[in-house]
């Protein structure tokens, strides 16, 4: 489809900005003032609304298609939250408000929002204390081990390393890595858990932490997790748990309750935040009580008199991580979502997400074996690699799925199963969705046999079919003014 | 009970018997009863319009109708309709991030005119999908500045805003970096103060423009000093602003960043926001954050996809040149409907309006005894001014009055307290200011 | 200047040069000098900020936060956020009627299964794709029986909402239909005055359940009466109340109409608004509006379409069973979304939930002396209540506390200024309620 | 597409309304209650959303496409008047609030709506009054017939015919009927005008009015206009004006000028507010003195200390049009528009929507002779009879342009032209994109030449090719529980 730029017509005005109400003042110095032309597109408001339009028409969504992403939590985003987060007694409220002196009053209504949000994830995962300002899931594993630094600091700790099974997400590793620890990689055993003998192997004094996703990115719950505590706690180290798949524990287990010192949580995975593909998210961190003090400022507070309002007097804090109190927008969505489920509503999300995960699973590792089978939690992993004696990989199946409506799984995640294909339809999905979708999988895996070619030639039923990455990446074109040149 | 799941309890039935289970809770036998939640309370579920009726509750206890003259970086501006409307599409709002390019061109192709604005606004070579926040994002060209020098020393401007100072602070506590400071001053950046920091350790000189506290300048001689000593500028700006001020490309900065909330984002307490980072090609393998790349398909048609993942998190884990993953591609999008609605002239129209508005204000209140404005610097919508009195004060006495009349920096800056900066957007018109300098007058008589 | 003009000033001149034309003028020669304007005298334009202040500014000037126990056919209902979100859509806002069914097969089915949810709700045979409100749908009705029966004197009972028998009236001003009316009483109808009037001249017997002093009735008597006389009953019928009352198709009506406002559209002052119709299929063809039908495409393929258009006055002219041509589309769609999303038992959730909080306020104002709870004939969510002094006076004080306490029905019968009717919607919280009671008490006592 | 009937699944619920905190009062008696079962889908939110949101994908629109209907106006629909209309401050309002004794006070800023609506249409119209009530085009003609025939019958006049050219649409033989009156149709003469002898003829002292569009479906104005209102006037007729093309002449020319005595305005096409699938519009009526007293109630009123009010004091008013002041939410998005463009904006409005109106004729006539080959106004009418030949007709260009991505325009109508094609591409529209229009219908016709079949064929890229419309009306399906056996 054309760019935006490319409908460009000299003189068309999409939006008219208010004639000027004073008189012509003193003009900026010429040395000061821009000089260059500034290329943006002249098409007029109509020309704006279909262009965006259609072009958010070329994109699948929850909202149009079965998404079961793995690792994504794709639900479905209710629309009363969207309402909600527009309605102007929120969105025009400018956020330093309550950094003037007596300013908490005028804010009363959005910090009590973010207090009561820090005391229900509290309650959630079994912690001691939240906060709410990491923008996303990493930004939230970053401020963890930051606390975890800071813990280990005030102790006088000498620590090195931070421990994280070869299952791991990679933003685990590249958050350490950040944060200035090393990371030691522990492979997974063949029940698809961290290996316990290794573990001890790398386990000693410098080890800062062990960063644990739970149930794993295999879907699975690991048992040993009161083992695996011991021996961090052995040596001062500390547990830090990636929230991301908790949609499969809620009332079922707590982080804090089974040896987890530090967490962070995706609002906008477990608590239905829309992903506006690829973001905003956020990542609230909760932690253990020997923790708080490391906590980042500002924290919400709430007086005697019932009022709320913001406390930067915590002399240990790793201090700001972030502009303001976090992604207020989408935590507001997780609080009316939180709001209407209620305790029973959250502990049915588990049981339902559990549920469907283990149908497709079940139904599915006839077609294409499970990584690691056994009953599994909110996703399944299952591995393609079979089909590699007809030269069909992973891949060529999910473009395939394009063609039959349905978003594809995550694929070649986790990095240890070979071909993986990581499914996670999430409690709100339905059983003859998810049998439609297996169907599929079938017909696509026969395919495979019979006739190879027909799913390397998929998609055929989208707006364009199988890029070249590497040509992208070769060439490097990010920028339409650096690459007009392969307009077409 | 959950309204958003599917499953009837026949539904359930079927599953069950398939699974040959009798009840769900058998799914979770790994979890041994001893790690049973120890409570889990919770308040009971509502219904949608109780929900509804609550949270509009809690929006009564904010006070949104103030009328604002406070900034800092974040400031009030007029968001089009067709924004809004248009980035609260279900099928921009509810996908996930485009892992498979062919059912997500609407998303790429969006992200990739974002990322062309990003570079016409600021003149520079290419721009990322988007990072955290202003604050986060400056953080970010720090470090690639760090990988692209292998130096460890970094110069900090007195004019860069104080919140990304501490944001950066933060980061940094662990990590080997030095941080040198130049003094803070109400006006432009002190050239000799940089000079006589700026050698041949220096990763980089972190500038902002305008300041923190209004000032406008020109950092093409700084950028010179710099580069003589094999060091990289990098400039947070205010996007708006660049419609108007000379851009960062054009002084020869190498990494620019910036807040994008003034691009068509709400205020919304603080978030969600928009950071963006732009820099010269030949640095691009180095930059954090997604970058969204043109290549062909199999029929040559142009398309577009994530391109130079290798420097991810997902392909490269800890050698990753950032940990981000989520980042905030709707408000990018939403940036871009912004640009693109308003166009070349729209854009240099409202940096226009905005700074004959501050001018406005600006010589209105220098006429009020008892406040001083600062003059010392051009300024573009934000400029200081000094009280004879505890700013503090007057801006709580103005809040009754119905305005923000701006922010105290005796709240970063202790020595400060009878200084505030001033915003002026747009949106405020000439009685709006009229009535606020006649009050503002009246608090300083008291 | 006009913002939603495309044409440049260089398009302009191109066209012209086409056009072999110097200027636009050029285009009206033929509308004669003396036949320019002799004024145009209206407002400068405005931006859309400016604009958006000003009617915010006008909006303000509603009292929209005062607690409704106000209906009289109109009724304060819970909209789910859905509803709103998907009706918002362009593709459904922005497109006309479906004259073109391939690119419109999403309005015509949507509108299929609008028809098909009103005959659901009613349990009728066949519906129409809307009409503009309740009172002109009744009319249209009315019209339709005397096109069936030939017949031209019509019956009138006592509880049909006076709005809708006023617009009945000038409708049919200049037409020879002889009107008969039943007394109006507060309960149910009276049989023996339809039965008095009831003859072979009577086309129709025009009811309404519940009627607009609240009362709830079954018409399977008066219907089996009619029937005998070879006249049609109509019943104008609240949507809600279905999911709770006993039906108009099976009390055997053969015309229902209503207002659809409490399908999910806001009150909005007055509109837009909803009427709907249903009747048997054998009356298909006498029936008005737009009907969309099913059929096949080439492939066989299931689809739908604007059917039996003979009926239209863009076909039949002056010969046409209506002059509708732009229906209330929109709202019909949005009204089946509604119906979607609660489905079976969220209607009836809901109805009951009227039924009850409605009953519960009943019980708490019988309580309070100088309010009289008329008692005559169940009720759904509305109910007349007699005061021991001008109605008017009652409910003015009381929204100075906040309520709208009810409808006094001295507005449209002078004979009962101490009379008014409240309608207890789902919204209405139980503290609400007892407040209200406790103001009500305060304001009696006075 | 599948129903929503046919997602059904016993059980699923899309909403919950709130738990009853009140006790369980007395019981509804059983004769009073529904038995019968309530069919409405099963569903949940999400089943919900997915469904109405594909069904939207399936339609053309403005926001999507080019839409060049003729007599409709497609113009853009500015966003910000969406959003206005939704804002809280009126979407709440009860309509029966200002009729409570000083309700008016409750709703100064609606009723100021209305009387601002009613002033400034007075001023484009060149009108004394108007009155908000009417809900549509054709819901405004009958009101203004019904004026009329007030008017007669206050003054004593028998009165009995309504003239009404045959290019006239559909509405205004039907009105004229439905009021009560006989038609009368006067042909069209080859100036594509009403035919003036023929309308002297018919002038007789029964005749109550002349019903005329002008400029007339034709797209053409009739500078006759001033005898036609002399010669009505004589027998003490009236002239009635449908405004549904207001569009070309905002500014150019008013009704009121040039002898109009009643006239309706269709908000939901001059005034940008959109058209909603078919509908909500509004068609507000404006009168000269003399007929101001039949106007129907209530009115709105302003008193000398500003404040607005609702007066039902009119004795010879029609009475009650509507339930309550008109499509209100329609009205304020006119509103809106009205503000925001100003004179000078509407002025502008009608010279573009004329120049690209001629633009087209122009292009389009060597291919198509247009029906009265002279400059048109906002609107063009060619003839595609010449294709007859090849057995190709007007229907099947439009399905042809379906597929280039165009709504066709106005088919079949006015009925006086044979094989009609009716052309409004509004002020809205760019040169490129009414230059893609013309190209498109060069290659239709010329595929009529060299491939008429490919033309019948046409849409191929829609999801349903033509239907069969003929066994619609023979099988009549209009609901689903009655036509379930027609399933595919
Ligand atoms: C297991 C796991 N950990 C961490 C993350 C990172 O979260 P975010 O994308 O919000 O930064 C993700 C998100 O994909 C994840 O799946
Ligand atoms: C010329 C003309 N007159 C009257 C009408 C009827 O207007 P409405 O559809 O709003 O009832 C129309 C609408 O199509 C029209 O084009």
């Amino acid at each position: 489809m054309e760019l935006i730029f490319e409908k460009t017509v000299a003189g068309r005005r999409g939006f008219r900005v208010s004639k000027s109400d004073v008189d012509a003042p003193t003009a900026l110095p010429l040395k000061y003032s821009r000089t260059s032309p500034l290329p943006f597109p002249e098409v007029t408001e109509l020309d704006c609304v279909r262009h965006y339009t259609q072009l958010s028409q070329m994109n699948f969504s929850v909202d149009t298609h079965f998404y079961p992403l793995g690792s994504c939590t794709m639900k479905y985003n209710p629309r009363f939250t969207e309402s909600l987060a527009a309605s102007t007694g929120f969105v025009d409220l400018h956020p330093l408000l309550p950094q003037l002196r007596q300013g908490e009053r005028y804010t009363q209504g959005a910090l009590q929002v973010l207090y009561d949000m820090e005391r229900w994830l509290t309650e959630i995962t079994g912690m001691d204390a939240f906060t709410m300002q990491p923008l996303a899931g990493a930004h939230g594993e970053l401020t963890g081990v930051m606390i975890i630094a800071a813990y280990h600091k005030a102790k006088g700790n000498k620590k090195k390393y931070i421990i994280i099974p070869d299952s791991a997400h990679g933003t685990n590793p590249a958050s350490a890595a950040i944060a200035g620890f090393e990371t030691l990689s522990i492979p997974t055993d063949d029940r698809g858990l961290m290996d316990m003998d290794i573990l001890k192997a790398h386990m000693n004094e410098e080890v800062a932490a062990v960063m644990l996703t739970c149930p794993n990115t295999l879907g699975l719950f690991n048992s040993d997790i009161d083992k695996i505590a011991a021996l961090v706690h052995d040596v001062d180290g500390l547990m830090y748990y990636d929230g991301a798949n908790l949609n499969a524990l809620l009332g079922k287990c707590r982080p804090g309750d089974v040896g987890f010192d530090v967490i962070h949580v995706n609002l906008h995975k477990t608590f239905s935040a829309p992903h506006g593909g690829g973001g905003p998210g956020a990542g609230p961190v909760g932690v253990k009580a020997s923790l708080v003090p490391y906590l980042p400022v500002s924290r919400v507070v709430q007086n005697k008199d019932g009022i709320f309002h913001l406390d930067y007097r915590y002399p240990q804090s790793i201090g700001y991580i972030a502009s303001f109190y976090g992604n207020f927008g989408v935590i507001l969505k997780a609080y009316a979502y939180i709001l209407l489920l209620g305790k029973a509503g959250l502990m049915e999300t588990s049981s339902h997400s559990v549920l469907n995960a283990n149908y497709m699973q079940h139904q599915l590792q006839s077609i294409l074996p499970a990584a690691y089978p056994r009953s599994c939690l909110h996703e399944c992993v299952l591995s393609a690699k079979d089909l590699l004696a007809q030269d069909v990989h992973a891949i060529d199946i999910a473009k395939y799925l394009i063609d039959q409506g349905f978003h594809p799984p995550t694929i070649y995640f986790p990095l240890i199963v070979k071909e993986a294909m990581m499914i996670e339809p999430t409690e709100c999905e339905s059983k003859e969705m998810m049998d439609r979708f297996i169907h599929a999988v079938e017909n696509a895996v026969s395919l495979a046999a019979s006739h190879p070619q027909a799913l390397k030639d998929c998609p055929q039923t989208t707006p364009i079919s199988r890029p070249d990455e590497g040509k992208a990446a070769r060439e490097l074109k990010a920028n339409f003014f650096n690459s007009c040149d392969a307009k077409t | 009970m959950n309204p958003y799941i599917a499953n009837t309890d026949a539904d359930v039935q079927k599953m069950l018997e398939v699974l040959g289970m009798s009840c769900v809770d058998d799914l979770f036998l790994d979890i041994k009863k001893e790690h049973a939640p120890r409570s889990f309370d919770l308040p009971e579920g509502y219904s949608e319009y109780e929900v509804v009726s609550r949270i509009n509750q809690l929006a009564g206890k904010n006070s949104s109708n103030l009328v604002l003259f406070i900034g800092g970086g974040y400031y009030d501006h007029y968001i089009p309709a067709a924004v809004s409307s248009l980035i609260s599409r279900g099928e921009f709002l509810t996908a996930y991030t485009p892992y498979q390019p062919e059912c997500s061109q609407g998303t790429l192709q969006a992200l990739y005119e974002f990322q062309s604005l990003i570079c016409a606004l600021t003149d520079m070579e290419i721009a990322n999908a988007s990072l955290y926040d202003g604050g986060t994002a400056l953080y970010e060209a720090m470090m690639m500045a760090i990988r692209i020098t292998g130096r460890h020393r970094i110069i900090m401007d007195g004019g860069v805003s104080p919140i990304y100072r501490k944001i950066i602070r933060s980061y940094t506590n662990n990590l080997d970096i030095e941080f040198l400071e130049t003094p803070v001053i109400h006006g432009q950046s002190c050239r000799p103060d940089i000079q006589k920091l700026l050698d041949e350790k220096t990763a980089a000189v972190i500038l902002q423009n305008p300041n923190f506290f209004g000032a406008v300048d020109d950092f093409s001689d700084i950028v010179a000093m710099t580069h003589r000593h094999g060091a990289l500028t990098i400039s947070s700006v205010y996007p708006v602003s660049l419609g108007l001020l000379k851009t960062p490309g054009d002084m020869g900065v190498d990494i620019v960043t910036g807040e994008g909330q003034s691009l068509g984002l709400p205020l919304n307490f603080g978030g969600p926001y928009l950071g963006f980072m732009a820099t010269r090609k030949k640095y691009a393998r180095k930059m954090p954050g997604r970058i969204v790349g043109q290549t062909v398909d199999r029929q040559g048609r142009r398309c577009f996809v994530n391109t130079l993942q290798a420097r991810e998190q997902h392909i490269r884990r800890e050698k990753a040149t950032s940990n981000i993953c989520t980042n905030e591609a709707l408000c990018a999008i939403q940036a871009a409907i912004f640009m693109s609605l308003l166009g070349p002239e729209g854009m240099k129209d409202l940096a226009r309006l905005n700074f004959e508005k501050a001018e406005f204000t600006r010589q209105t209140l220098a006429r009020i005894p008892g406040v001083e404005v600062k003059k010392s610097a051009p300024t573009f919508n934000e400029f200081t001014v000094r009280l004879d009195r505890d700013a503090h004060e007057v801006v709580e006495a103005m809040i009754q009055k119905g305005f923000v009349a701006g922010f105290p920096l005796g709240r970063y800056y202790p020595e400060m307290n009878d200084y505030m900066i001033m915003a002026v957007t747009e949106k405020r018109t000439r009685s709006e200011i009229l009535q606020f300098a006649k009050h503002l007058e009246d608090v300083m008589q008291d």
